[in-house]
């Protein structure tokens, strides 16, 4: 191992960490993009601060949880000590022929806190701010890296006879946060207006532009959490890795379109980036094991997958205002499930341990949510209230809004300030004097 | 084409009312219950008793001023007046400042565009 | 100072026309040609018997109810009402439903503000 | 419920005037001076001898034709036309073409939604 | 040749991947922020369902029209098979020094979709969106790689004794969007409301912002499309192509700000702009035989004749709402004369052969689209009804608003469906209760 | 040193300067979304002329006063001719190890345009454009390289006993900026009706969204600011450096967030983004230096610093925006300051280094840009009227809308021209035919 190729491979990882950073932006582009105006800043907040948050915990003990090293993992649970310690020759290509200690820690930090982002969305328009923050710290710093262990880390699914197999993370990056998400919604219930009368009442996001901002710069970061998930230069699977990535995502896009336009009869857009999204979700589980047709068949199945999920979460009365269930908790079982249906890998031994990992996975990581939404409602409470819901989150628990001056030539007039007027205030008329 | 405006067609009324935003919604059906699912709407800042709740913008706390209402505008004939004013009521009413008003107008004429049908027929 | 409000001033009328959006560039060109290009517009929104086209969000559809429309308000004297009223009929008219309504109504004074000029003069 | 539109309670106008966007702070401050810290607006498109700014985009030049300005809706009693029209004019007037006019009507009702008392009281 | 530099060397045209793809995402909001609102979705789909198309495409047979190899190419049509299928040695560096397989696929991919992007932007806010898609699909499908071989892909243009340069495809990527949107411009004709009783009326963007956005992307999508076009992580010519590239853009910029004065006398931001993306598109067919006097001059004259051929493009009533022929076409074709004028290539001999590959190139790709539409029109029809296009494509093909919430608080009202009322079912006024 | 090493090591400083780009996008949206819609095109106008101005006075003379080279580096001032002029070798590593001369002169010059862009957003909103733009030729050609050079081209702050230090440029690039700004702002005074009778009237940004683009864009284009001014892809140096800035980044997020909900008692989020570029502002003068806690620290104390500052310069009547000053002048100085305090150099000797520095440095630029602000107000004029102003720079300067079409249906249509109509011109009615 030469130290040129330490040097390269440590380039890419640190391009790799640019991407996955990116697709935050993304996040907070697309979930605010679907939301309404009223809750935008809302939803900005909490995308900003899932970056830091889960830096912060991961940096404090998550990365310790979830990659304890050899000698501290355990089967389900394994814990290294606290904070991030450089290692003896954690600089040099002795960590590892990919990466230093730095580069490591930064790219999986990146990672953690993608899944919390899924869960924001997901939950949008009605959860209080604080019970969130609370939320993703804990589940950032708890949940996130000890499943992330049982495969990555070396638990007990990746010991398995055949191991599961999750290249970059369908289940334990996109299920875990669709789990969260899943958890959530079920505990705070519908927006307001959302089903009225057993009617479903779509409530459309402001900004479609911003949605497809935010979608464009997913793929973009996909090519770093696929491409980076190598965890080296290696040219022709990274390479071979972004392909199969852009093509499931092509395939989405012509899928979600097309499957869209046979059922509803119109070219609706959300459906293609859907689309592109739910064949990324897709192929993430085994962008490294799949050859040309097979991304495109995951890509198309994904593609059409998520249009059906949209459709019948919304019968179900799950609502989710950004699709974060259709698209990151189905998508994410659809793409593990094709590792044992397609590709180097495909058998039953192999769809058997993909059902193991997305059952273990998913059954503790609802559990936990469930529980820890739970313990949040009974204490800080989940939902704000009728009227902060109605008025928008901006206003009430950010006391400001996020355009403010459209069409507000009078807007920037200030004022002596006044709470609500009791009756008992209201002012004498003042004498008109002409 | 001559319109004939008649001073007798007093029969016609303009309801102007500015309600609540979030009201709306719930206006609008209640009067389409009784018959009345004609009107037009625009939003304005409404400036009275209450005022706008209080913003923050990098640590400076103001106010500005107006509250964002939706105006209905509705004609209606004589008899509909008492009608629809005491839904609005039913429907808009909180009890807290900041309900609105209604405002009744005499309308002298009404024409309908696309047939160029006037008076109570143009409704 | 004192603004005399006559009550003999009822010369000026208010006309209000609701119309098509898409209309409204012509229609306000050929009031202009008659010799009344001075108006007042904002948009509202129409509910009325036609309703606002169906739209489908990820996989729904549904009906937003209104119509986006046009309305213009102008103050014109008695004899101008009848030329305008009828431009705007030629102009406006599809007769498809949803073509809008035109309202007119009584106007008490008139003020320009620049001069404080009123009745007619301030037109 | 019965609301009795009296044919007597001709005592309230409704005032509206359309001035300079830049304006309304001011008009709204001094209104309220004057007690009267009351009313609606809302932004429309104003059509007038004064046209708007011509603009250029990609190197053609063009003329939107319409200027923004703000219209202030406003009830008030009888005797408080006057000094609300003063009022305007003294802040509004600029004596540059385009700063808008004042439009007086009847009112016949007013009704306050909150607690649905109607005429002065309501205002 | 090291295996290191190999790695290094397809690293380097991974992020040259990365940064073409994100030209895209330019595109997409440049050309959304330079139509109306009422367009914007549509626009958008567009936008989004060109990387699909064209990675999809160029999968399926693009790849091997385009880049047939030695065996297949002929002078003006090569074919080595359908699909993409990984050569012996196709991960390795006997494939080629600078990239994979699947790296060339991937870089050639996303310059296909390109070319079609720029038609989509001069077609705006009038063309029928499947007949756009249908148009997409066969020109990149065969129109770009055919016209691609000629040069890139070993063909007669590459061939000429004096060969034809075109660095990273002034003519062969700009000017053929250019041309297949000059095609489509005469047969649609100019948007209801551009041209009145013989006078030009503007009809502005909805939204400066989102183009600004669009052009800082695209000038950052360059340093790929220019950079990457090296082939190679070469640091003196990498390095040389990038500041080139950008000391054009800076002159465009300089230039398009400045002449704009001089004619308008007003700070014309929409001329900055063009003026960038001007420098870009000049300096594209020479980037790598320029020196620093040489690309600002390039740029600088980029710049001034876009504010002409907007201004002439007007004139002449081809109605292009994103000025694509004054960018891609017309400077397209300055860049590749530039090639004849300065640099180290710059002669006569060099100036004939550029003058034939513009030719060439015009003539067939012209000819080529000008049928397509014609086909297209008579079959699916081109344009959309007068109608559609006044209350805007968004609602009549995609029943969706772009903005749907910005002043609309009764928006999300739904209220039982129906569709446009005939006179005869006109209900009867319910009996009032009072 | 291996070729394959200089050809990594200039991959990543190529890398590098696409991030310092984006950061040129970053301030774009980040300013445009702070201040009104009125004044949009107005600022997007500046923003994008920065690259473009900063490029061309670098190729001109600025680089070569920058960086003069041993041979004409004085202690003071240094200059070795005009214009760029690749040396000997200058395409290899005998240039330099991480880079070839054209990398080093753009990755610079991308740096250089970005402290005339911190001014842009302070002055915004109130200054002319032609006056502006003529500042920022001069600020950019001729201060700033002269600062620069006085450390990183070898002048005396690079030579005292205890070297100043100052590792991306807190003090010669951030608080260059502000020092910039803070003369400016002086001279111009603030907006009209920010303070009214002593009181202050905040004036909301037109679009939250937009600025919080801007700040992940900035975020991200730091990876290229301080992990490109390490100079070279060490693998150990760059991945640390990555990992520093990113903790003070979220720890000035977190910072800032509880700061503010302690002041103002509400989830305030335009100080969630200030504490973000705050935390980034603070590390990058001793991203290289500082450890995990160190990071930590800083970036907390810089995004309370923050709160503070933006308090504070509002009641002293220095109306900025944007919150330039408190980011990049405030912070700019606390981290250089935080090189005494913390990590490897910590200690007085060092402190007083820090102080003579940002003395020196502070104490030039003010100076500089207070004669140069002082100059132009005298001949050009600084401050549009008051009319301007009211209306916005928009249609004053550029004729021009940043929205054109929201909510405007009448909007396209065009009229015989006219300006302003006197009272002798006015039309008499025309006769009225029934
Ligand atoms: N005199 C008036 N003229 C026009 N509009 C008014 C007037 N007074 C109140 N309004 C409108 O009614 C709204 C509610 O009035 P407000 O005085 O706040 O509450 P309430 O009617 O419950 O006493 C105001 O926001 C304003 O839009
Ligand atoms: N009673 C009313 N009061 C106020 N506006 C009305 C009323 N009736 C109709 N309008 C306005 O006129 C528009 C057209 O009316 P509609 O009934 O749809 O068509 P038509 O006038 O052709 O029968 C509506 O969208 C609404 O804006
Ligand atoms: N007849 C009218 N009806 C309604 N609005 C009018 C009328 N005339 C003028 N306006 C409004 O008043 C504004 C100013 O009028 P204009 O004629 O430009 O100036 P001035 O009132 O100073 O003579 C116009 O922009 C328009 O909004």
């Amino acid at each position: 191992m030469s130290q040129e190729l330490f040097v390269i491979n440590n380039v890419w990882m640190m391009v790799s960490i640019f991407l996955v950073f990116v697709m935050h932006l993304g996040f907070a582009t697309l979930e605010s993009g679907l939301a309404r105006s009223k809750n935008t800043v809302n939803i900005l907040f909490k995308n900003s601060m899932m970056p830091p948050i889960g830096l912060l915990m991961y940096a404090l003990w998550g990365f310790s949880l979830m990659y304890p090293g050899a000698d501290f993992a355990g089967k389900v649970f394994g814990f290294s000590g606290w904070g991030i310690n450089l290692p003896e020759g954690g600089e040099t290509s002795s960590y590892n022929a990919g990466y230093t200690f730095w580069t490591d820690f930064l790219f999986q930090g990146m990672f953690a806190a993608t899944c919390a982002t899924i869960v924001s969305g997901a939950v949008a328009e009605r959860i209080k701010l604080a019970t969130f923050l609370v939320f993703s710290v804990v589940f950032v710093g708890l949940c996130y890296p000890i499943v992330g262990m049982w495969k990555w880390g070396g638990g007990f699914l990746n010991t398995l006879s055949t191991p599961f197999y999750d290249f970059a993370g369908s289940t334990i990056v996109h299920s875990v946060g669709g789990w969260g998400a899943l958890a959530g919604i079920l505990l705070l219930g519908p927006r307001i207006g959302k089903y009225v009368n057993g009617k479903i009442k779509p409530i459309p996001g402001h900004s479609i532009p911003m949605a497809t901002i935010g979608v464009f710069i997913l793929w973009l970061g996909w090519f770093g959490f696929n491409g980076g998930s190598v965890l080296s230069a290696a040219p022709g699977a990274v390479s071979r890795v972004l392909v199969m990535t852009s093509l499931a995502a092509a395939a989405g896009a012509v899928g979600g379109c097309l499957f869209s336009y046979l059922l509803f009869k119109t070219g609706d857009f959300t459906m293609v980036l859907n689309g592109i999204l739910a064949g990324l979700v897709g192929i993430t589980a085994g962008a490294d094991q799949m050859g040309v047709v097979d991304s495109v068949i995951i890509g198309l199945v994904a593609g059409s997958l998520v249009v059906v999920a949209v459709t019948v979460f919304d019968k179900l009365k799950v609502d989710d205002p950004v699709g974060a269930l259709s698209v990151h908790l189905v998508c994410g079982i659809w793409g593990t499930l094709a590792v044992g249906f397609f590709g180097n890998l495909a058998g039953t031994p192999q769809l058997i341990s993909q059902l193991i990992g997305i059952g273990a996975v998913g059954g503790f990581t609802f559990a936990f949510a469930f529980v820890l939404w739970w313990v949040l409602k009974m204490t800080m409470g989940l939902r704000v209230s009728e009227r902060e819901e109605m008025e928008g989150l901006d206003i009430h628990e950010h006391k400001m809004h996020a355009y403010p001056d459209i069409n507000s030539p009078g807007y920037e007039m200030s004022m002596p300030e006044k709470e609500e007027v009791l009756e008992a205030d209201l002012p004498k008329r003042a004498p008109i004097t002409a | 084409m001559k319109i004939s405006v008649k001073p007798d067609a007093k029969l016609m009324k303009k309801i102007e009312a500015i309600i609540r935003t979030s009201k709306f919604e719930e206006v609008y059906e209640a009067l389409a219950e009784i018959g009345i699912p004609f009107m037009s709407t625009y939003d304005v800042k409404g400036f009275g008793l209450e005022h706008g709740s209080s913003q923050v913008y990098r640590g400076t706390s103001y106010n500005v001023g107006f509250i964002p209402r939706t105006k209905i505008e509705l004609i209606a004939t004589d008899d509909q007046v008492d009608p629809v004013v005491s839904t609005i009521l039913k429907i808009a009413t909180t009890g807290k400042v900041g309900d609105g008003k209604i405002f009744i107008m005499d309308l002298e004429e009404v024409i309908r565009i696309r047939t160029g049908e006037i008076g109570e027929m143009a409704l």
